[in-house]
């Protein structure tokens, strides 16, 4: 019973993690893109620690959901919110 | 409503995407992740595993991996980590000053207020995480991310605040010292870099005990935290 | 200056405490490395911490817990409040951002008032323009100008007797 | 067998997910994001702290822990809304048609015509 919760579990993050990726990858706006990917780090370490590697799990949450979205963030602040090309917007 | 996604721009990088998963998917479907692979004989993570908390001390044996069996590695790493920043502080500051058109809404009285009570608590936990390294989950570097974390709030927060470069480089190379300076006191007592030469001291799952592990954890946690809020109030601008 | 003093011995007291709930152990080494962490981290930071209040610690302290527990009741009831109107079918709304001179000085007092406010029932605090707090009301009373102290009403006094 | 001190657990930790669902669902039905924000951050706050009190009382050694999560959540988790909702309202988001009155857009413009000035 645990083994199957464990594992439903397992494939539902996979499922948002893989699908925010793709939203993150395809959107226009960087900083909808930043806190996307934010999110995939997070929900990384959560898998992390269902692994049983809080290690690793503690450096991802705090390095990809904090330092590397305000990284970005000042980078983009820096420059410009949207990409370039294409017709619309 | 919807944003609309200009598909054929992305097909690139979804393909690229999609062959990095494969060759992940090949090359670990035979891993295994999450199966016991302890019971084999003489392989290198079993002796880890079954040895590591007499040999060092350390409850936790990433860390006695991270810091004793691999310590030169680590060493290595933190020297990456400060060429990283060196390297980006040299180009962000040869760069013109940005332009100061977009002036962000001054916080309101709650968020500073508020981040002048959290933020001690924070570099509280930062604290807390690198210094019990050996005995729970963390170490130094996830210590010092924790603290620039903090930091990088209060900086958010307050953004006329002048980060103090001078006492962030020079905490950031004491602690650089003492990393290679407890490797020179290994070598020169046990005849080993980074010989963990006080392993007898204390008993494990202690506070004091795992010899040096400990302080090699304060000095990376000391190192990594000034090194990272020095890049992010580098990257923000203003005294860079 | 006492006020000062006073501020850095509550920030020592409040790190060590943290410490002490963080590592829950009763090891005197772990109590140790936590009074000197808290000293020093006191010591390098309470210029940053809000001022707290003066008068007598044991009085304030007490009054501080019979303000949790009011609040802990008031979280309790905020979410029934929450239930209720986003189970009912037509969603009873009438809310609007209303303006309430609160009368609360320091730094302190003010951001528990605003987080408490955020956290009781039907009100979520704004902003703090010239010491009036501006509340997001969801049910508002009257035509808001007259009744608007209500919105910050089962608090207020608690955290005035508590950090003023 | 299964203990009464886990079937308090369970049940704090049901009561939390139960606050969380509810406002999820304020977070889909109610009219604006100021409205939203109200449900969102007290069903939240209340469920982080309910399933967090409940983890602390199924396994007694973590107690402390939970309660400095507990403390946390209420200093952070109202602070964040109020910046989203500060925010917002500086950036320009109106409020719901069906509202009553609005005293702080007056208040804001004349802040900023003194920043201004000075």
């Amino acid at each position: 019973m645990m083994e199957e919760l464990f594992i439903a579990l397992w494939v539902i993050m996979s499922i948002l993690a893989i699908a925010m990726a793709i939203h993150a990858v395809l959107s226009r706006d960087l900083i909808k893109a930043t806190i996307l990917m934010a999110g995939v780090s997070l929900i990384a370490s959560f898998l992390f620690v269902l692994l049983r590697a809080p290690d690793v799990a503690m450096a991802e949450a705090s390095i990809g959901s904090a330092l590397t979205a305000i990284i970005l963030v000042l980078a983009i602040r820096n420059t410009k919110r949207f990409e370039e090309g294409g017709g619309e917007k | 409503m919807m944003e609309r996604y200009d598909i054929h721009r992305s097909i690139p990088a979804i393909l690229l995407a999609l062959l990095v998963a494969a060759t992940i998917f090949y090359a670990f479907v035979e891993v295994g992740f999450g199966e016991a692979k302890v019971d084999e004989e003489g392989s290198v993570s079993n002796r880890f595993i079954s040895n590591s908390t007499q040999e060092t001390g350390s409850s936790n044996f990433v860390t006695a991996v991270v810091v004793n069996y691999r310590g030169f590695d680590t060493l290595g790493e933190v020297t990456v980590l400060f060429l990283a920043s060196a390297g980006m502080g040299a180009i962000v500051s040869a760069l013109p000053a940005g332009d100061k058109r977009k002036r962000p809404i001054p916080p309101s009285l709650i968020l500073t207020a508020g981040t002048r009570l959290v933020l001690p608590l924070i570099i509280l936990f930062g604290s807390y995480v690198f210094v019990h390294g050996h005995l729970s989950p963390g170490g130094g570097f996830q210590g010092g991310v924790i603290i620039a974390s903090g930091l990088l709030l209060y900086l958010v927060i307050f953004p006329e605040w002048k980060a103090p470069h001078k006492a962030l480089a020079l905490s950031e190379s004491l602690a650089g010292l003492s990393f290679a300076g407890i490797g020179i006191i290994g070598l020169a007592v046990g005849g080993i870099f980074l010989d963990n030469v006080i392993s007898g001291l204390g008993e494990a799952g202690m506070l004091v005990s795992a010899g040096l592990i400990p302080l090699i954890y304060i000095a990376i946690g000391i190192k990594v935290g000034a090194e990272m809020t020095g890049l992010v109030a580098r990257m923000k601008g203003g005294d860079a | 200056m006492v006020k000062r003093t006073y501020t850095l011995l509550i920030s020592i007291v409040m790190l060590f405490i943290a410490w002490g709930m963080l590592s829950s152990s009763l090891e005197y080494q772990e109590w140790i490395a936590g009074a000197v962490i808290a000293l020093a981290l006191g010591i390098a930071l309470h210029r940053l911490m809000p001022e707290a209040g003066g008068g007598n610690p044991f009085s304030r302290g007490l009054r501080f817990l019979i303000f949790l527990i009011v609040l802990g009741k008031e979280m309790v009831l905020a979410n029934i409040d929450v239930a209720y109107r986003v189970l009912h079918p037509r969603m009873p709304l009438r809310p609007g951002i209303v303006e309430v001179d609160t009368g609360i000085k320091s730094d302190l007092g003010k951001l528990f008032l605003a987080n408490s406010v955020t956290l009781t029932p039907g009100t979520l605090s704004l902003d703090y323009i010239d010491d009036k707090l501006y509340v997001h009301w969801i049910n508002v009373k009257g035509d808001g100008i007259k009744d608007s102290i209500e919105a910050v009403q089962p608090l207020r006094d608690l955290v005035e007797g508590a950090f003023e | 067998m299964i203990g009464i001190q886990t079937i308090i657990g369970m049940a704090f930790i049901s009561i939390g997910l139960l606050f969380q669902f509810l406002g999820a669902l304020g977070l889909v039905r109610l009219p604006d994001v100021y409205n939203r924000l109200q449900a969102a951050t007290k069903s939240i706050t209340m469920g982080a702290i309910s399933i967090a009190i409940g983890v602390g009382v199924i396994d007694l050694s973590l107690l402390p822990k939970a309660l400095l999560v507990v403390i946390f959540l209420m200093l952070t988790n109202p602070l964040s809304s109020h910046a989203i909702a500060r925010a917002a309202y500086n950036s320009g988001v109106p409020l719901w048609k069906g509202s009553v009155v609005d005293r702080y857009g007056p208040a804001l413009k004349k802040l900023q015509k003194r920043r201004g000035r000075s």
